[in-house]
């Protein structure tokens, strides 16, 4: 039956947002909380709050066990992860499902299937899903080579289990392989206890796409169209946007029915985003992987479609499935989502833990801000320096553009340096207009001008 | 007129911001007097400023000073009696969970108010999905308050028991 | 032509909302504040801020010169009045036209036939606008004796330049007249400068309807839909609506349309709403006055319509001319505003400066919070106590209460006292539900129970 | 270190807000030393703390201290060169509006840097829509500074001249 009461097991501004959504299913809504987010905006706003345990993630929003037990305490009937932390945790799904909790998300099994690479890979092949050339999970630095070889340098040697860069290397040639298979093997046994590697051939000016998919549990799935985010620095995204542009109409089809069929392949319940590298050159697309959670950049999306896809996936978890179809879904106008991160861009984007003394977000109509700053709120460096996401809505990708650049220079803060101000000039940087970027072109092409531009500002704290 | 909690929060405020060794501010009758360098105990008795004051920097979980100021609300358990204050050292739960005081159902209670504790000598359970997390006292003392009902539910940082190291 | 550069002359939530609107036109905005609001949320978001004065608002919000010379200095070609303060003042639309500033209102010669009451109901008269019976303006004390007696008793004291109950008197039987007839008069000629009454037969169960009108100035006005504004306390409003309910598909014909006769009679320009007393006994409406300027409540008519009244307002005032036509405003479902005061409901009313610790407006996607409070903003006790308006829509007007308290519930405030709590209390009254309320209800059927029941919690400070 | 204009602010703001007699804040070398009662001169003159202080709570709109501190950003019109810091009496601005110099085009300016001046005369003209605001100096002193240029917009509490008692 519909939910009653949810856990959020997150921080920051993705509580803020699905208490939102619970606000309008009607739904109560119990924050976990560290102690160190006794204060938060997200705990003023929630119907009740819990507090799991210290400052440290570590024994409290990465613990499973303390945040199934608050949703047990507190008399929750269903527990959503927010993206990060937990979300991405077989044994999160699986405990719930132990304790009779319903988890917003997928089964522990879908999540499993979809969150290792390899065993994606293997089901995009079966389901005739292009994927980007290269090798399924490989046992030495040998077959590497083989693969290697084969698919011709450079190429990307990547974690079976990771995710965010961690276990990635970018080979350029043999005789980089062995160090490179070493560093990736060791980060990615490091990071997720699992260094199985595979090899995939790295497309020079590749563009990051991805497409936003709801799954019913049963098999069905609707895409809710689909993103580019290839504006990245070190593979952590900056400026997302939907939809994504100038893809032809057979490759758009493909990306998108690809998608559904993954999703329903899994029998997967829920939100997942599912990856694909797009080679311009070539005008192919190959798939990377799926992502089994919400994600940041959800809201693009949901701008352009009117689809609220955490309220969806509220619905799916409570059984009451979806409450649109795929011909409800209609792409109006183009989205556009910047991070606003509490960094250093001329620190090397370091974090820039302190107190808001000034936060006033720009008020208008197609823009949209997700946040959980508020005047007097203090960053704490225990966690991501996720700050804010400013998305603005226009009837075409230039008009966004303008409508985002506006809103960044109305934004109001003050106590911490922010990445507003190099996301601004990002956002002004012609080839960004023109749309002639590709995942890498932040770090090779823009940060190295705009640092020298601004070496002059260092230590002036521009918010 | 006294301090305020507001006023004095946004004094600690200011102070946890910068970078100042020392800040002393004179309320009519009552004195804050906080330092980055250690406030010896009597200097602290000495003032009605409230204890909430040096705690506010420190996470110190079980320091000395009276459990009605500067503990945050013990929701959804019963806070002691008001009037009469509480004294002793705070035990505070390690975790969200359950709270047991007794190693199993039907079993004689770790402890009861009044009785007498060693130093690491168990005084409840906070379970957590069955993980039993036996919560020890960290003085040798006498069990002055038990705060919380058996089977109840508590929040990580919530005093559970007081343990009164003088009595 | 388009205006490129407005100055706003107002304070508070209302002049948040101006911004917004000129951020969605793309037109600057430059706000002229006293010393006190210095830290506004507004004078945060603007893209200039004027010092114009002292946080006296004689020496500031209400003084023509500094604000039209504001406007002058700071190269604004347009300056927008709010409500309150200067909005329907004369001598303002007419400093602004001297200046070549495009005044955001009417003409001078609109406003003055529209703001003075006996001239707008003798308007009223030639248009065949209903009117309640009555007098027109009277000399003296005797002529308002014979006419109560032809309307008959009760009658109702009003000032003909007047507002917001001053200057007004229930006369319930002629042996009150004198003393009411004198106190009236003496408390208009106080307030405007301006003694002159009429008198109106008093309805005892009366309701307070009014129209949003948009007119081009050049003789052609739409309506907006109409408003609710029954739940009043001494004639300030705590809680609006739209649409208006429970009126026959005939009275509300006869009130849209007088409305609109009304404004394209007078050739005025922008935003102006036309208020009628209705009679649900005799299910008749008498026309009472027209206020000249934006109103508290527009809200309301935004959310059920999709109409922004105040960038209509910026068109309108930059020779744009308006968006929409009478047909695209189309009616859908209903919404509900509620007025959150920084007063204390247990102390009359009285106001409560300070400064507001803890500040989060609800989120939801039907809930609308308008407001320039934010944790820290000190409330100063220059001004209105008016702190946030929370407006929520639903499909039908019991969805639309069940939101709004819903929000209410959701509202974190502390630091200061406000009205939440009270509104809360009312928005759940039988008699509000059922639309069962008049004019009076408040002060003689709500506070009475409302106060015995909360003596209790005096002093305890709720929020 | 030192204490920034954020902490500053934040102090003033909850002592603004309380009832409190007198705040005494001591930063490494600094001290910021506020009071309800009146702070004599050199009490001021004794401490490093920035003279925003006293001026933060009274609204005296010619108090006697140094222009650099605590002065609202005088934009749109030009601030004095950092470094010198120019002390003696700020005369503000009574309203917005326009600046000028001399009372007509083209007549010589009511005062220039260097000039004596007697209490009471006039120093500087805001117009206001045609209506004319002479600006008096409020003591007897030698004139240090013109902040503003002639016929430039100011704000209302802008200081626009500065006037020397001790010159």
């Amino acid at each position: 039956m519909p939910l009653r009461r949810v856990l959020i097991a997150n921080r920051g501004e993705i509580a803020v947002r699905v208490i939102k959504a619970c606000f309008d299913e009607g739904i109560e809504s119990v924050l976990a909380v560290s102690e160190a987010d006794r204060g938060s905006l997200g705990a003023q706003l929630a119907d009740e709050v819990v507090v799991i345990g210290p400052a440290a993630a570590a024994e409290s929003y990465l613990d499973v066990n303390r945040v199934v037990a608050a949703a047990q305490v507190t008399g929750c009937d269903a527990l959503h992860p927010g993206y990060g932390f937990l979300s991405e945790r077989v044994e999160l799904s699986a405990e719930c499902e132990e304790a009779g909790i319903a988890f917003v998300g997928p089964s522990p099994e879908a999540m499993r299937r979809s969150g290792d690479k390899a065993t994606a890979r293997a089901l995009a092949k079966e389901l005739d899903v292009p994927i980007n050339e290269g090798s399924d999970v490989i046992a030495s630095e040998e077959e590497a080579r083989g693969v290697a070889a084969e698919v011709g340098y450079p190429v990307l040697l990547k974690a079976s289990a990771g995710g965010g860069g961690r276990g990635m290397r970018l080979v350029e040639s043999e005789a980089e392989l062995a160090s490179a298979y070493a560093q990736a093997h060791g980060e990615a046994q490091a990071a997720f206890g699992d260094g199985r590697l595979f090899v995939e051939r790295y497309v020079r000016h590749a563009r990051h796409v991805e497409v936003q998919v709801l799954g019913d549990g049963e098999g069905g799935a609707i895409h809710v169209g689909h993103r580019d985010c290839t504006l990245q620095r070190r593979y952590q995204k900056l400026v997302e946007e939907a939809p994504a542009y100038g893809l032809s109409e057979a490759l758009e089809d493909e990306i998108l029915g690809a998608a559904r069929r993954l999703i329903g392949a899994l029998d997967y319940a829920g939100a997942a985003t599912c990856e694909f590298l797009v080679d311009p050159d070539r005008g192919s697309a190959g798939f990377l992987e799926i992502n089994a959670r919400l994600q940041v950049e959800h809201p693009v999306s949901e701008m352009v479609t009117g689809v609220d896809v955490v309220r969806e996936q509220l619905r799916i978890a409570g059984g009451e499935g979806l409450s649109v179809s795929q011909d409800d879904v209609e792409i109006r106008g183009h989205a556009i989502e910047v991070r606003i991160n509490a960094e250093s861009p001329q620190r090397d984007f370091a974090p820039t833990p302190g107190t808001v003394t000034e936060w006033a977000a720009p008020a208008g109509t197609d823009v949209r801000v997700d946040t959980a700053c508020f005047p007097g709120w203090t960053i704490a460096p225990y966690y991501d320096s996720l700050l804010a996401k400013l998305i603005a809505h226009g009837p075409d990708r230039e008009a966004a553009l303008a409508r985002t650049r506006q809103a960044l220079r109305h934004l109001r803060v003050a106590g911490v340096e922010t990445t507003a101000g190099f996301a601004l000039d990002v956002l002004e940087h012609p080839d960004v207009v023109a749309g002639r970027v590709h995942t890498r072109w932040v770090e090779e092409e823009f940060i190295p001008d705009w640092s020298a531009a601004h070496a002059a500002a260092v230590g002036e704290g521009v918010a | 007129m006294e301090m305020t909690p507001e006023t004095i929060k946004a004094l600690l405020d200011a102070f946890d911001r910068s970078d100042w060794r020392e800040m002393v501010v004179t309320v009519g009758e009552d004195r804050l007097h906080v330092s980055r360098d250690p406030l010896s105990e009597s200097s602290l008795q000495a003032h009605s400023a409230p204890p909430a004051a040096p705690a506010a920097g420190s996470s110190d979980s079980a320091a000395a000073v009276p459990v009605a100021a500067g503990d945050p609300p013990p929701a959804p358990a019963a806070a002691p009696p008001a009037g009469e204050p509480v004294t002793g050292t705070k035990i505070e739960s390690p975790s969200v969970g359950l709270f047991w005081r007794a190693p199993a159902p039907g079993a004689a209670p770790f402890v009861e108010v009044g009785q007498s504790v060693k130093a690491g000598e168990t005084v409840a359970i906070v379970e957590v999905m069955k993980l039993m997390n036996h919560v020890a006292s960290p003085v040798d003392g006498v069990v002055t308050a038990i705060l919380v009902e058996n089977g109840a539910a508590v929040e990580f940082g919530q005093t559970i028991v007081v343990v009164d190291p003088e009595g």
